[in-house]
Parts: structure tokens; sequence; C-alpha cells
């Protein structure tokens, strides 16, 4: 049971995990925790990848992390992205709820730009 | 290896397709810098320009006859990162700043920054994320490596979510919080399956990926994963719930470009990973798959945009249907068949007059329902004698979806089905007129109350240039379907022969 | 001189293991928030301050010892900050949290 | 059994224990107390699989920073969650969709444990070109060198991130500034701690920064770390965010991709083609791009955690 393949797995729980919570939990604040948990679980793959490919002298195969450090950075501004909508949803209507309500397109009345 | 020496030669106009990428990318750095009516000016200066590199890059092509490839750092992969260019991608190249460029010059009206204010929110935000959107489908389009089309498809979400709720009005904002939701699973499933083919074949590079790849276990799965991701960013059947009211409920112009082309990079992926990546895996059970529910996306879509009040709401189910139909081209396109190269024809000018069709209904769509003020159809009474060009754009866009003869949409449908019906595949025929009669249904429902001659009390006559790209963009929809045979060889530069065979 | 050094980084590692343990009881057991802040950062910072104790004779250089005690004095302060705040948030929510 | 395969067992089951929490936990905010916990053991496997500055990273963006994020929105958004009690997914949705969560897990679980172990791995290649960046930190290199056009994307989709925020403003507020005001007699103990803390979080920033290029660190860890600085003294009200149209504000958010940008277009003039670095001088210009990569960075996270303008504009 070497680090690499103990944190294998724990990644496919992460992965399964958050797809449960992103998938049954209808508020989008928990959806966007499940997400970051999912992306989490990517980047551990992405980790026992790096470290199964050391060689040539380096602890650890380089372009594997590299390409977690910038999936952080951006499911970091997604996550950003997405909590700035969810509180102006809340803002807006009280109420934080990805149900579309009756009219889901324009009014019926205004114009439309 | 051979593959590898041969590939990566960088052509002489690779740098084309490097600016293809700069010039967008400068212009949203530039924008936001400069804000205000800079830049709506430094969109309306690059998107021309954007064109003609595109074009460029299309002549080019077609002069060499192979793939351009350009290798960034000056490292050929595995290493560094290649962008490649081969006969979808350059076509999609000119689809996309054909139409971006129409929807910029159409939005002028709605966002410029208004008299006596030096920037306003949504002029600047619209024209930094017009280009974002240009800026991400074109690395889309080019990118060589799935990683760096995994960042793509991020500053892609990250372009056009803001957009679907740029008025800010309650349901704009739920739909565009459930269009990121959807659009982020899809992206980490994306990530999750190009991690798999790393940690098998320690390579991202899709040229140097299809020479390795053979079928086992991790590929099947990384396959189904990344499918499944872009699956639900093009919104095919099972997952097209967010697309109706994101699509809807955005600007005139930001709809256009979302269903007619962010919708379509997805779907490039899908076919650069089943075509380029995995050309040498059993592909029957899976292209199956896709057909199906492709299929099902055609009948779901047509019968629940025939139940629509609305008219942005019902072109945006007709988008559902008609990505179906791209779908019908993985099981006739794939295998070394006589009938593959038209099926490979038929899906990308589906892509294609799809991407022009739907641009000029959502805009046509836009005009209307500024002009009367609502876009309820039951009360669309006598539109047409008071907005003959729009109307008429509207129609010869409803021409393509149909896939009535003079449009391209007829000839792009009539290439599935001569190939589903060569190949024996009957299915995708009967489902594919199906299509056309649902298209017919919901398209005439528009019409027939448009056409009436009642008269109607416009709140503002339409401007008359705006009518004029609605218009334009439906007759390119209809002139693509006379595209000579030259265009369909163009079409098949860089398509990968299957089963084991490289260009 | 080394055996010295060994024995005096387990003793201090265990202890500052104890004090943790402590620390955590105290989490679970007391009634409510202020008791239980109470509990927490003095055992942890306790326990903290013997681990590093523990630790300082084996890092190699002086550097890296001087590390160790920045990231101690960091935590403290943190620490002491957070709970004052949880303290202050506590006592304005009402008596029984 | 050695002791630190026990202490990766164990460090396994802790991180799993806080997830499963951050899933099942009923309160939208001990989930999150539960997930910025799981973050910061999530960077202590990242330690135990040799990957320092991915440890580095994951601890200051993606427990801390995102932490600050979701705790702020946790708060706010309490008193919503009594509404959306009523919309638990019925019992046969829930079914399917853990079936489904467990096939994908035994699918992936699976497949990782079938993939070669000594991974074919892009190392060799890594380490050959390594001497031609000047560089000793292979990462920085991969990030700055190597998959420079990947690094620069992502700097673009952080600033648009930004814009992506600031269009969710209403429009009386656009030219304002986002976040609190300043307050007038900052006197709490956070003031006390943003006070004594920055100086030292400045220094330890530019030194991770400066030292990324040969040792575990660079411009994205350093970058956080200025960035959080400038989140607590904004939290303690001893500063305020600037307003939307500051010109510098704007300048500081593209300088990092700006610059990263034209040093590439310059490559085709100067090397080999677009985001090469001439012979010679690989070095001093990626120390050059990832400075202003820093500065970007340490700007644009503050933006995103305040969120869009708030405040009507001073005329």
């Amino acid at each position: 049971m070497s680090a690499p393949t103990l944190a294998g797995l724990i990644g496919a729980a992460l992965v399964g995990l958050g797809l449960y919570g992103l998938i049954t939990n209808p508020q989008p604040l928990r959806k966007i925790l499940a997400f970051n948990l999912i992306g989490s679980g990517v980047f551990l793959l992405f980790g026992i990848i790096a470290r199964k490919g050391a060689a040539a002298g380096f602890v650890a195969d380089p372009v594997p992390q590299a390409m977690v450090i910038t999936g952080i950075v951006v499911a970091f501004s997604a996550s950003a992205l997405a909590i700035a909508l969810v509180l102006r949803l809340f803002q807006e209507t009280g109420r934080v709820t990805l149900r579309p309500d009756a009219s889901a397109g324009p009014p019926a009345n205004g114009a439309d730009t | 290896m051979h593959v590898t020496a041969l590939a990566f030669a960088a052509t002489a106009g690779g740098f084309l397709l490097v600016l293809a990428i700069v010039l967008p990318v400068a212009g949203i750095l530039l924008s936001l810098v400069l804000g205000g009516r800079h830049a709506e000016r430094i969109a309306l200066v690059l998107m021309p320009a954007g064109v003609g590199v595109a074009i460029a890059i299309a002549v080019l092509l077609w002069r060499s006859g192979k793939p351009l490839v350009y290798g960034l750092g000056g490292l050929p992969p595995p290493l560094g990162i290649a962008l490649r260019a081969d006969g979808f991608s350059a076509v999609m190249l000119v689809t996309a700043a054909m139409v971006i460029s129409a929807a910029g010059f159409f939005a002028r009206a709605n966002f410029g920054t208004p008299q006596g204010v030096t920037e306003a929110r949504a002029p600047l935000a619209f024209w930094i994320l017009l280009q974002a959107v240009w800026a991400a489908l074109n690395i889309v389009f080019l990118g060589g490596d799935l990683f760096n089309l995994y960042v793509a498809l991020e500053l892609l979400t990250f372009a056009a979510v803001p957009l679907v709720c740029l008025d800010g009005r309650p349901e704009t904002l739920a739909a565009a919080l459930r269009y990121l939701l959807f659009a982020l699973f899809g992206s980490v499933f994306y990530l999750l399956g190009a991690a798999l083919l790393y940690g098998a074949y320690g390579t991202l590079d899709i040229v140097l990926l299809a020479a390795r790849i053979h079928a086992e276990p991790a590929v099947w799965v990384a396959a189904g994963l990344m499918t499944a991701g872009l699956l639900a960013k093009t919104a095919l059947f099972p997952l097209h719930l967010w697309l109706p009211p994101a699509h809807a409920n955005a600007p005139a112009a930001g709809s256009a470009v979302l269903s007619a082309l962010v919708v379509k990079a997805s779907f490039f992926l899908i076919v650069r990973l089943w075509f380029n990546v995995l050309p040498t895996l059993p592909h029957e059970t899976a292209s199956a798959i896709l057909a199906a529910l492709g299929s099902a996306a055609i009948l779901f879509g047509g019968v629940l945009a025939l139940r629509q009040e609305r008219l942005k709401l019902l072109i945006a189910y007709s988008t559902v249907a008609q990505i179906g139909y791209l779908f019908l081209m993985f099981p006739l396109a794939a295998g070394a068949h006589p009938w593959a190269a038209d099926a490979w024809s038929g899906g990308l000018l589906q892509t294609l007059s799809h991407a022009f069709a739907k641009a000029a209904m959502f805009l046509a769509a836009g005009l209307i329902a500024e002009s009367l003020g609502h876009d309820r159809i039951a009360d669309l009474r006598g539109v047409g004698p008071a907005m003959p060009m729009t109307v008429f754009a509207f129609g010869l866009g409803g021409l393509s979806l149909m896939g009535l003869p003079p449009s391209s949409g007829f000839a792009a449908k009539w290439l599935l089905l001569k190939a589903s019906v060569e190949a024996g595949q009957w299915p995708w025929a009967v489902v594919m007129l199906a299509g056309g009669l649902l298209a017919g249904g919901y398209i005439y429902r528009v019409l027939a109350p448009a056409l009436s001659s009642e008269g109607v009390h416009l709140k503002a006559p339409p401007q008359r240039n705006r009518e004029g790209v609605a218009l334009v963009l439906a007759l390119v929809a209809v002139l693509l379907g006379f595209a000579p045979p030259a265009f369909f060889e163009f079409l098949q530069i860089g398509r990968v022969a299957p089963i084991g065979g490289l260009p | 001189m080394s055996l010295v050094l060994d024995i005096l980084t387990i003793m201090a590692i265990c202890a500052g293991a104890f004090f943790f343990f402590a620390g955590t009881v105290g989490l679970l057991r007391f009634p409510d928030a202020l008791s239980r802040l109470h509990a927490l950062t003095k055992a942890d910072n306790l326990g903290l301050g013997l681990v590093v104790l523990g630790l300082l004779p084996r890092t190699g250089s002086l550097f890296a010892s001087l590390k160790l005690v920045a990231v101690w004095a960091l935590i403290q302060l943190a620490g002491a900050t957070a709970a004052q705040l949880i303290a202050r948030a506590a006592r304005r929510k009402g008596p029984a949290p | 059994m050695s002791v630190l395969q026990a202490l990766d067992i164990g460090l396994a089951a802790l991180v799993l224990a806080v997830a499963v929490w951050t899933i099942f936990a009923r309160e939208a905010f001990a989930a999150v107390v539960g997930y910025v916990a799981y973050g910061l053991l999530l960077s202590i496997v990242w330690v135990r699989l040799f990957a320092v500055d991915v440890a580095l990273t994951e601890a200051a963006i993606g427990s801390g920073v995102t932490g600050v994020l979701l705790i702020g929105a946790a708060a706010r958004l309490r008193e919503a969650e009594m509404a959306a009690a009523d919309e638990q997914p019925s019992e046969p949705q829930r079914f399917w969709a853990s079936f489904l969560c467990v096939l994908v897990t035994l699918a992936l679980a699976g497949v990782v444990l079938s993939l070669p172990d000594p991974a074919p791995t892009l190392a060799p290649e890594a380490a050959q070109k390594l001497a031609g960046t000047g560089l000793g930190n292979p990462i920085t290199a991969v990030l700055i060198a190597f998959r420079s056009f990947d690094t620069m994307l992502e700097k673009v989709v952080l600033v648009l991130a930004v814009v992506g925020v600031w269009s969710l403003a209403p429009d009386r507020y656009w030219g304002g500034a986002p976040g609190a005001p300043r307050a007038a007699r900052p006197e709490s103990t956070l003031a006390f701690l943003a006070q004594l803390l920055p100086p030292f979080g400045i220094l330890i920033g530019i030194h991770i920064f400066w030292v990324g290029a040969d040792e575990p660190g660079g411009a994205f860890q350093g970058g956080a770390i200025l960035a959080a600085m400038w989140m607590i003294t904004m939290m303690a009200r001893l500063t305020e965010a600037p307003p939307v149209s500051s010109i510098w504000l704007r300048l500081a958010l593209i300088a990092g991709p700006a610059v990263f940008l034209a040093t590439g277009v310059a490559g085709v003039a100067m090397a080999s083609g677009f985001f090469a670095y001439p012979a010679g001088f690989a070095k001093p210009l990626i120390l050059f791009i990832e400075a202003f990569m820093t500065l970007s960075i340490a700007v644009t996270l503050p933006m995103l955690v305040a969120g869009p303008p708030r405040r009507l504009p001073r005329r």
C-alpha cells in the first residue's frame, strides 16, 4: 500500500463522493463545494501519476504537477464566479434555488434587448 | 518515431495560427484597461482583422493540402504544446469569425456606451466577453494538446456564462448558474479523462496519443468520462436542461453566439476525440449510443419546440434538436467505408449551416422582441408586413433547419441521409425525416401568424442595417448549400483515415 | 550527547501529543463554546510549543530551526486572534450557544 | 508496515472522513468549515506525494482563498437554507445517484490501480531541457518555459473571472468599489492581526516568489500569500478595495498576462518562435514575467473574493 496507490484510491473515492454531492444536494453552494471535491480528486489523480513517473533525478514528473497548479487556480476562479452568481441570485430573489420558475423565458411585457 | 518528425515540421503559415489567438487575447486585455467606448472600438477593429486571418489560414491550408502545425515555445510535443489546423478547424475558424463579427455589428445599438457616461457596465462587459468567446473558440479549434483544450474550455465557459445574465434579471441569474454548474461538471470530467490518458501514455498531444493508444480499460473509461463531460457542455439530450433558459435569456447578440458557436466548441472536441485521438478504438457501440442520444434529442427537442409560447425559447429548443443531427455522423463517418467521407462532410456542413442559420434566427428574434416589446408567438400577428427583412431572414434560417432544397441544411442532411441509406442504418434516416417534419412544424407555427396581413403596432421600427446583418447570415446559410465539391475535399484535410491509418 | 537530545525529543513530543489529546477531549466534553475555546487554545498552543521544542534539535541547520519557531509564533498569533473573534461572536449570539 | 505507511493510512482515512462530512453535513456553514480543514489535510497528502509546489498552492489557493470565499458565502446564505429544505431529492433519485457514483468510483479505482507503475513520464525530456532555461525548479520551468501557453491562458481566465464577477453588479454601482468601506476606527483584535501580520507576510510572499526559480515556490504561491495579506487588511477594514474604474487596479489586473503575451510575441523576433526565449536570456526573462504574474495574482484573488462593486461611485 504505497502512498501513490493510497492517494489513487482516495482520488477515486473523492470523485465519486463529489459527484454524489453534486447530483443530490439541491443547494447551489453545496454543489460548488462538491465540484471542488471532484476537482481535488482529479488533481490527486494527476499527483499519483506524477509520483509514479519519477525519473531522471526528479522525485516526480513535473509536467502533471504543473497542470495541477494551473488546474487549482482555474478551479478557484470557477468557484469565485459561481459564488458571486449565487450571492447575486440571493440578493435579487431572497431565495437560492435552481428550480426554474414559471416563465423561464424573458418576461412577457419587458422589451428584451 | 517517423510520426513525430512528420507531424511536427512547423509549416510556413504556422505564425498565422498564433495570430488568430493573439489578436482576441490582446483585445481582451486592451479593452479592460482602456475601457469605456474604446472596448467597442477595439472589438470592431479586431473582428474584420480576425476574419482576414481565418480566411488566410483556410487559403494556406487549401494550398498546402496538409494540416498546418506550429510548436509553441520552440518545443515539439510531447513536452511543448502544438497548434494544429486541419480542414474542420479552418472552416470553424472562418465561421466563428464571421458569426462573431455579425453579432458584434448587430449589438452596436444595444451595447453602445450611452452619452455623458465614460463607461457603463453592460457595454464594457459585453465587448470583453464577446472577444473572450472568440479567443476561446479559436484556441479550441487550433489546440493540439488535451490539457490546453481544457483551459480553453474553461475560458469559453467563463466568457459565455456572464453573457447569459448580462441584463441581471432574476431568471437569467438562475439560468446562468445552472449553465455554469453543468459546464463545470463537464470540464472536470473531461480533465479526469485526460488525466487517465496521461497516466497510461505519458503525453496529452493528440497526434502522439493517436499513435500510442490501443483498446484497454483505462482508455475506455477515459473516453467515456471525457465524452460524458463534453456532452454536458454540448447539451445533448439527457444533459440539455440548462440550454433553453440560458440561450433564451441572453441578449440577442449573445444568444446568437451561444447557440451558433459556443455549443459547437465541445462538439468539435468530441469529434477531435473520437476521430483524431481514438481512431484505432473499435467505435461501433460508442457511436451507436451517441447517435441514439442524437435521435432522442432531435425528436424530444422538436416536440418541445412545438409547445413553446415564446419565440426565443422555441429557437433555443430547436438548437437542442439540431444538435442531435450532429451526432448522427458518428456511426456513419467512422470506419473505412465508401460512405464515410459523405457522412463526415454532412456532419461538418450541418455544423456550419446550423451556426449561420441559428445566428440569423436569434438576431431576427431579437429584432422582433425589441420592435414589438414582447416575443409571445401567439401575438406575432402581422409582424411580417411590418418587418419584411427580419421575418424573411428568420424564414431563410428556418429553411435551413427544415432541410428544404435550396439551403445548406438540405445539403448536409441529404449527405447524412445518403450515407445512412448506403450504410443500411436506416433508423437514422427515419429520425432525420421526422426531425425535418418537426422543424417544419415549429417554423410554420411562427411564420403563419407573422405573415398574416393584419396591421401591427411597432413600438420602434428596426434599423435597416441590423436587419441586413441577420439577412446576410441567413443568405450565407443558404449559399453554403451550393458549395462546390472542392469544398467537401477541403473538409477532408487532416481527417484521420480510421483503423490505424495516419495522414 | 545525541542520546540525551533523542530522549529530550521523545519526551517533548509525547508531552505535546498528550496536550493535544487533552485539548481535543476538552473540545468534546465541555458544555459551552467559551470553555471549549479555553481548552483548545491553551492545550493546543502548549502542545505545539512542546512539539516544536522536541523537533528543534533534529533540524539540520539553524535556518530550519528559525523557520520552525516562526511557524509556532505565527500559529500563536492566528490562534489567539481567531479565539478572540469566536468568543466575541459566541457572547454576542446569546448565553447558550 | 513502517511508521510512514501508518501515517499515510491515517491521513487517507482522515481526508475521506472530512470529505464525507463536507458532503453530508446538514448545515452549509458546517460543511464549509469541514472543507477548509479538508483542504489543509490535502496539502499534507500532496507533501507525501513529493509535490511541495502543489502542496503550497493547495494550501494557499485551494483551501485558503477558496475557504474565505465559501465561508463568506455560507455566512450570508444561512437564512436561505430553510427555503431549500423542501427540495431534497426523492428516495429513488438518491438511490440511482449513489449507484452511479459507486460505479464511477469503482471503475476509476480499478483503472487507477491498473495504470503502469513506472508510469510513462516526461521527466527525462524536462530534465534535458531544464538546463536551457537556467532554472532549478522543474515545475516553474514547465509552467513558464515549456507549457507557457497554458499558464498565460490561465492568467487570462483569472482576468475574465474578474470581469465576469464585476458584470454581476447592478448598473448604478458601476464605477464604485467592491467590498466593505474602510472603518473610521477599526479596533478589533482582527485589526491588530492585520497590522502585525502583513509585513511578515509580504516578506514571505516575495521570498517564495523569488525562491521559486530553484526551490518549491513561484508566482502562484507567492502571489497567493500577498493576496492573503491584502485580504486580511480589507477584512479588518483597515483598507478598502479600489473602485472598479481605477486605472491602476486594471493595469495591475492585466499586468501578468500582458507582459507574458508581449514577451511571447517578442520571442518570434528574438528567439525561435512564439513563447520561445532567446538562448542566454531565459532566466532573467522568466523572472521578469513571474514578477508581473505575482503582482497580477496578488491583485486578482482579493478582487474575486471582494465580489462585484457594491457602493456608488464617488463623482
